[in-house]
């Protein structure tokens, strides 16, 4: 098991380099083409919702397992934390722009768990397989 | 600098040709939002996205799009995306959002 | 003032994350072409001596301060640590595949600084000017 | 995965012509050495070496070259880099190895 951990400033400019590095690792480590893009979406989408609704959090820690047959990658925050409501999907002719992320998550990635603490801001882990 | 967009008014096909290139986030949507709302205060016409050379877009970027499409739709026109790659095809396709926008291959 | 830091394994593989992370902070932060390539190489040969002259460390830590005026690059890791004997460049007929990695850093950044504590591994802190 | 390696004999012009692609790194480097090697056992011949598209190489890349380089000077050839892109060149200027490889641009 490899271990990986970037921590980057809570900023919408700084989101990319999250997404960076999460597909790089991805592909040094043999993940199809497909999976990688599901990666880079997934990992985008949940620092979004960092700097969209945690913006009390100073920075957002992404925390990544390599394992033999997965990828498990944690976004952490330590803002306000939510309730969930359960991700249905959306329809685009009433869409107002909200409930896209964890939706786009949830299709791409094999396995989600969201986590808030009562303080302890938001941890949302993201099993890809191989 | 993540993003660049190239636009031009097509006098033959009555529309707005826009080339999107590199990554449509969080970061640029709010840019590529003022430049198509720039084009259709010039001229409110559909809107052609060749998406060949676009990389990524995020939720962010479809929210976008999506204020885009009501407004063209208003109107009576479209929003056109054309060969995106196989990543955001994926993306458009499980958001529904191909049936929102015109998504095609040429 | 902005902070990032990133922990990869401390193997040869990953190690072109780490470029990949630094040179994608620089270009996010505006630093022009050459100097991305000059923080690309030094960052690159950082992380091989860790590679080659720390096995003992577990990790490698990248710490990275973006400031105003410059970005400062610290390769961090928890090996032996040594004794430096000052940086002179290579003779490259006698060369035998030594001491090419710190000249270059010296040569690439504005500053480097090498700590080694005495169990405490190697720290060297490389800052690159606007 | 990050380094491509394509290689001919050149007849013509009696030389090696390899061109690398990627990163030449810690990782990497032996895979371009062994090649290398490889070529030179099947014939002991000047290298040429086309850069343009190689993005990268580090301190052990250009040990690894320079190991090569001991090789073909004992025989008379040669180890040629051309087009090497600018961070490569000012490495390669910044080293003095480009006075024991032949660096030029085409
Ligand atoms: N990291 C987070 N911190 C706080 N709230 C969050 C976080 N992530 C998601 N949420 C909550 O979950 C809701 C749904 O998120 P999402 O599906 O990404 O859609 P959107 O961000 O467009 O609202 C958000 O509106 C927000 O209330
Ligand atoms: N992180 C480190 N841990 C232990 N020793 C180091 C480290 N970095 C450099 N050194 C020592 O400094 C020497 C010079 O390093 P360098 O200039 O990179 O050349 P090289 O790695 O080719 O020997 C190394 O041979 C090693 O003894």
């Amino acid at each position: 098991m490899d271990f990986f951990s970037l921590t980057i400033p809570n900023k919408k400019e700084f989101v990319s380099s999250a997404r960076l590095l999460a597909t790089a690792i991805a592909g040094l480590s043999g993940f199809d083409v497909e999976s990688i893009e599901d990666i880079r979406m997934a990992v985008g989408e949940a620092c979004n919702n960092v700097v969209v609704h945690s913006q009390d959090s100073d920075k957002i820690d992404l925390e990544i397992e390599l394992g033999e047959d997965n990828m498990r990658i944690s976004v952490v925050d330590s803002g306000a934390g939510f309730e969930r409501h359960l991700a249905e999907g959306i329809d685009p002719d009433k869409y107002e722009g909200s409930g896209l992320g964890l939706f786009i998550i949830d299709a791409v990635m094999d396995d989600v768990e969201i986590h808030c603490g009562d303080e302890n801001g938001t941890t949302i882990t993201m099993t890809k397989k191989r | 600098m993540a993003l660049k967009v190239r636009s031009l008014f097509s006098e033959r096909n009555d529309r707005w040709e826009v080339k999107v290139i590199g990554e449509v986030d969080i970061d640029s949507a709010d840019e590529l939002k003022l430049k198509l709302v720039d084009l259709l205060m010039e001229k409110n016409r559909s809107i052609f996205i060749n998406a060949e050379d676009m990389d990524y877009i995020d939720s962010t970027g479809l929210g976008m799009l999506i204020g885009i499409v009501k407004r063209l739709k208003a109107e009576n026109n479209d929003l056109i995306i054309v060969n995106p790659k196989s990543g955001i095809l994926k993306l458009l396709t499980i958001t529904g959002l191909d049936k929102v926008f015109t998504v095609r291959e040429e």
